[in-house]
């Protein structure tokens, strides 16, 4: 498949990292005063966020959405900064002012997060632009879900990038649901990739629990994108494990359908293709589990242990000097 | 008297007017399958009740779910359409701002358009300023569109059926938080005619207007002082369009002296509308500065201490008062 | 073809109506303090209002945009009330509320009009979902132009009509240009039909000046509607002989295309088809021509004869009771 | 010193900042080829000065124009975008309300955006309530915009230049009446900063506060009222966030009567928070009650009698100074 074992463990660190650190979230959410507010939680979808962000270099933009850890850890961003954030506490990347939703990490090159449906791809539209009037050798991913692709925004954006032939790669994170409206429910159409064709632009559907599959879609978009062919729209199929949020009774979701799509996990997807290919080992892999495992008790002892802003700091940050 | 929470009696009077009047019907995201269960809720069980024909869950589409509201209200119908959290109205606000409010005085008076447009609001659930922004201050400055904001589970009940009732375009927004304070609401049924004031205590010092969450806030405030001395007459609008000027400025009358509380950020809040219209009409009878207990101007920060500091207390509203006494 | 011959007439009347109405509008809008702010006008789009509304019944309801004379005129609008709206007039059909650029006329079925880009497509999802909710037999058209394409209101419409299966005919008025935009500048897909496969619903482009071909068009669309099998978008190429406005300079317009536009009228071709047909003579013709001009004198009479409304009118028709 | 009309002026701005830094670039719906060829307009032969690299006509989109200046400018350059007509800023609002205005803090100050986002507004010509429709009173709400309304041409280009050189998001408001009304404006380069009122008229007897296209007409109604011996002062905030309210309030305190105008409507207009501030910080100097002079609550109508009589003119302000002395 000709993509380097390097990005193949780089994919599956990141894939592993996110398990973990949402799954330690979940717990944590359960536990009372620990995490305020909303969580919303990508278990399950994994694949997406490691297999675009493998494909992309440092100077590449990312913008992501309500469900965007994964996108962030698989970007590179500080776990501890990420869940002291998540915890409210003044040593997040957003000294608190975030939260888990809008989380920004201009350190990777996440410039901001919205949790407006379809509210970042109008902003990814602006972000290929400058991309492009600064002839950088760049380009911006956007990471939005199936339900966005419902908003006008999609359209406008998707729109304008296509008449102007920006350097964007929308990702469609099809996970089946948008909050409690199933596909189904939600959308006219079989697949969201056939939109791309509304704006002529090249799109495709891809297994979103293959991680490979996601990278080599990622790369195939970047290369055009480079190549002044403009945008690019990459529905990712996937699913959502868990509820919409971690307060979500998910009595809609039929059971045999969440064990039919666990039984189909990317992380163990990727896992075992790469011990079939030789890749890793079994035990590379529990040394990998072990180092996450590590890193995740880490951010959240980090996290603990990091104070609350104080009241006042609220007054700061509304301005740039 | 039955104890509901705000949800709860909003739910009741969607359930009366759905019965009563079959052109009524309810669009929105999430209001027939929700990924909430709890019979808090104001649209738990009416998809049940009523079927999908008549509580449409609809795409993410703030946009098309005014532009349906709109509509069908031309053509004869009664949309309840809901907007998930009031910062979203922004994606909707063409449609309910240029379209609903102004079509039918761009008909001669023609058309109409009767819909109910439910916004959830309000700050304290920790998700940041994307989720809460309170933004009545936009609506209630558009011509044609009347604007409800109830603080109590027997006034939304009543003002939203009197919203469902009325020939115009009304924007309803509630706050989240008082889906979880119940209340007592009377069995019967019964209307509250909209743009009629309510004074929710009575006091001869102090005026104290308030509306929405901030209502309880207010009146924890006027117990505080009382303890002291100090009378505060408490007047909730309950409408802040058509606003009940006469109950507001009688008030001031009688005490002199104003405090306007509200969740929103002061600058270019709905306080500054109340302080504009006391200042024309009770000017004389003013003994002492305006005082506003708001939202600082910034947005709604998410880390539980931020958003505390961002929201009004009573502590807030008692020291406001003394400033003035 | 099978268009009763008394259809073909209807549209003849009113293409040659609406023609006659805007050529005298232009010449007033010359003349000052007669018509005060925007003109826009359909010369040279006749025939998408005339074939469209042919095929509608009275139960049916259309809802226009900026450039909506000819729409109205074909659904049988008093040309009095139109053109005395169009002064400013209190015998306007809107009292002067309007002017030319959203006029109201719910004695045809135009509930409302919207000068607001884009505008009417969500308001015709609603319009169409009443008539569904009442199970009318009965459809909404909604008419807009290729620049309102790019709208993500557009987008949300199509899509929500398509996933409810409303009965809407969205009918795009191709005119080649959004304002001073050639169609080129602003939109990056050949035809804006194709956009119909991203919401599994019929899409179709037809000759904007083939009265016929629209007619035909909008039955079938009609006629899918009325079976439940949703919306339709169609596409009517057509071409705006005059600038965007009245007051448009027009230089962005090439002079050979604007020539080679009006070889192909609208109002010229039907009148030929009918004649090479036998369905009318040159003398019905001349005939219809002077009572169409008749008819277009007394509304203008009838305009300025009319008394502007008084100031305080202005207060009036905000609220219904 | 040059006579410009305000278009004249903001394309001056305009050509002298895209000169100066070449990441200013501006989008919007006809801003470079047009379907006027006025050289009176703001983007008069920019396109052809400065390329379609960097005047971008873009399609009809106000959602994405808004987003594509949020973008461009989180990445560092310095979008200048325009929504063509006020009403239709509803259509851009969650871009600018949600994103624009709140990203900032939500990156907890690590990022930022420079933007300037040119809204044509105003009534007058005779195209109705969906293209005129005076909306600053939602930006001026929100904290995170910067509000600027220019009531000069000389005005309008310092106070653009300095928006343009801002490092956060600026709503800029621009009442196309003043396009044609030629008035001075200095040759040599200058920047007006933000926030910083003008007394456009010394006076004594009563204060006027208005902004944009009311502050000529607030001045004629000052000459009038000086031939009459009464002495108005005319105070110009020229940005409604930072709203420079020292200046306000001194010249209350001075004069002791208030009188707010705008073309806005009445109910809910910016001339609530005037009279708010005022009124906490200038009480015991007041005289008289406040006057607002303002739209009425109606949409904007288009027949000419009826939006002659929407507009404010100087014989309404002269009758509500009249009515406090
Ligand atoms: C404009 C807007 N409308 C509604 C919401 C509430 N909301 C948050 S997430 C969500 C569902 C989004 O579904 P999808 O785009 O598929 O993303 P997913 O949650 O599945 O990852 C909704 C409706 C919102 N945040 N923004
Ligand atoms: C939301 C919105 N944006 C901008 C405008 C200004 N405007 C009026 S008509 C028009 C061009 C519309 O082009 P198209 O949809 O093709 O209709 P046409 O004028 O060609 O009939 C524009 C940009 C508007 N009225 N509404
Ligand atoms: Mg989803
Ligand atoms: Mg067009």
């Amino acid at each position: 498949m000709g993509i380097p074992t390097q990005k193949k463990h780089e994919m599956m660190r990141s894939m592993l990292l996110a398990r973990q650190f949402e799954e330690r979230l979940s717990g944590l959410y359960r536990q009372p005063g620990k995490i305020h507010g909303m969580l919303i939680l990508a278990t399950g979808q994994e694949a997406v966020g490691a297999g675009v962000c493998a494909a992309l270099t440092e100077a590449d933009v990312i913008l992501g959405n309500h469900r965007s850890h994964h996108h962030l850890l698989a970007r590179g961003a500080d776990p501890n900064a990420l869940m002291a954030e998540i915890f409210g506490k003044r040593t997040g990347c957003n000294k608190g002012k975030s939260g888990t939703l809008h989380l920004a990490v201009p350190e990777v090159n996440a410039l901001c997060t919205t949790t407006v449906v379809g509210g970042g791809l109008p902003i990814a539209v602006g972000l290929g632009f400058a991309q492009h009037y600064d002839k950088r050798d760049a380009v911006t991913v956007c990471f939005f879900g199936d339900g966005a692709c419902a908003e006008g925004s999609f359209h406008e954006s998707l729109n304008l990038a296509a008449l102007w032939r920006l350097p964007v790669i929308f990702v469609c994170e099809n996970n089946r649901y948008a909050a409690a409206q199933s596909y189904a429910e939600h959308s006219p159409v079989p697949s969201l990739a056939v939109r791309a064709d509304g704006y002529g632009m090249v799109g495709e559907s891809v297994d979103g629990n293959d991680a490979l599959a996601v990278f080599a879609a990622t790369e195939r978009a970047r290369a055009r994108a480079l190549r002044g062919e403009g945008p690019s729209l990459i529905e990712c199929l996937t699913y959502r494990w868990g509820g919409h949020g971690e307060s979500d009774h998910q009595t809609y979701q039929p059971a045999d359908e969440i064990a039919a799509w666990k039984r189909k996990c990317p992380v163990e997807r990727l896992a075992q293709a790469l011990i079939a290919a030789g890749e890793v080992s079994e035990d590379d892999l529990a040394r990998m589990r072990d180092a996450v495992a590590a890193r995740v008790e880490a951010a959240v002892r980090f996290a603990e242990d990091s104070p609350y802003p104080a009241p006042e700091e609220a007054l700061d940050d509304v301005w740039a000097e | 008297m039955q104890t509901l929470g705000m949800g709860q009696a909003i739910n009741q009077a969607l359930r009366e007017e759905m019965t009563r009047d079959e052109r009524v019907f309810l669009a929105g995201e999430g209001i027939g399958v929700g990924i909430h269960d709890s019979p808090l809720m104001p649209t738990a069980g009416l998809l049940a009740t009523f079927g999908p024909g008549r509580v449409k869950d609809t795409p993410v589409s703030e946009a098309a779910i005014a532009g349906l509201a709109v509509g069908a209200a031309a053509a004869g119908l009664r949309p309840v359409v809901e907007v998930m959290f009031n910062p979203f109205f922004t994606l909707a606000s063409d449609m309910i701002v240029n379209h609903a409010a102004k079509l039918r005085y761009l008909s001669g008076g023609k058309t109409a358009f009767p819909l109910v447009v439910r916004l959830k609001s309000g700050a304290g659930f920790g998700a940041g300023c994307q989720h809460s922004h309170n933004l009545e201050a936009w609506v209630a400055h558009c011509p044609g569109l009347k604007v409800v904001m109830p603080s109590s589970p027997a006034d939304a009940k009543g003002l939203l059926k009197a919203a469902i009732r009325d020939p115009n375009p009304v924007i309803f927004i509630e706050d989240m938080a008082l889906y979880f304070a119940p209340a007592p609401v009377p069995e019967e049924e019964y209307v509250i005619p909209l743009g009629q004031a309510e004074i929710k205590r009575p006091g001869r010092d102090v005026t104290l207007v308030a509306w929405s969450k901030m209502v309880g806030v207010a009146l924890q405030a006027a117990e505080q002082l009382a303890a002291e001395g100090i009378e505060a007459e408490l007047v909730d609008p309950r409408c802040l369009g058509p606003l009940d000027t006469a109950t507001i400025v009688e008030s001031v009358r009688k005490t002199g002296r104003l405090v306007v509380v509200h969740e929103a950020n002061r600058t270019g809040g709905f306080a500054g509308e109340i302080a504009a219209v006391v200042m024309e009409q009770a000017f004389s009878a003013l003994k002492a500065p305006l005082r506003r207990v708001a939202g600082p101007d910034i947005p709604v920060p998410a880390s539980p201490p931020l958003e505390r500091f961002y929201i009004p207390d009573s502590a807030r509203v008692v020291a406001a008062v003394r400033s003035i006494l």
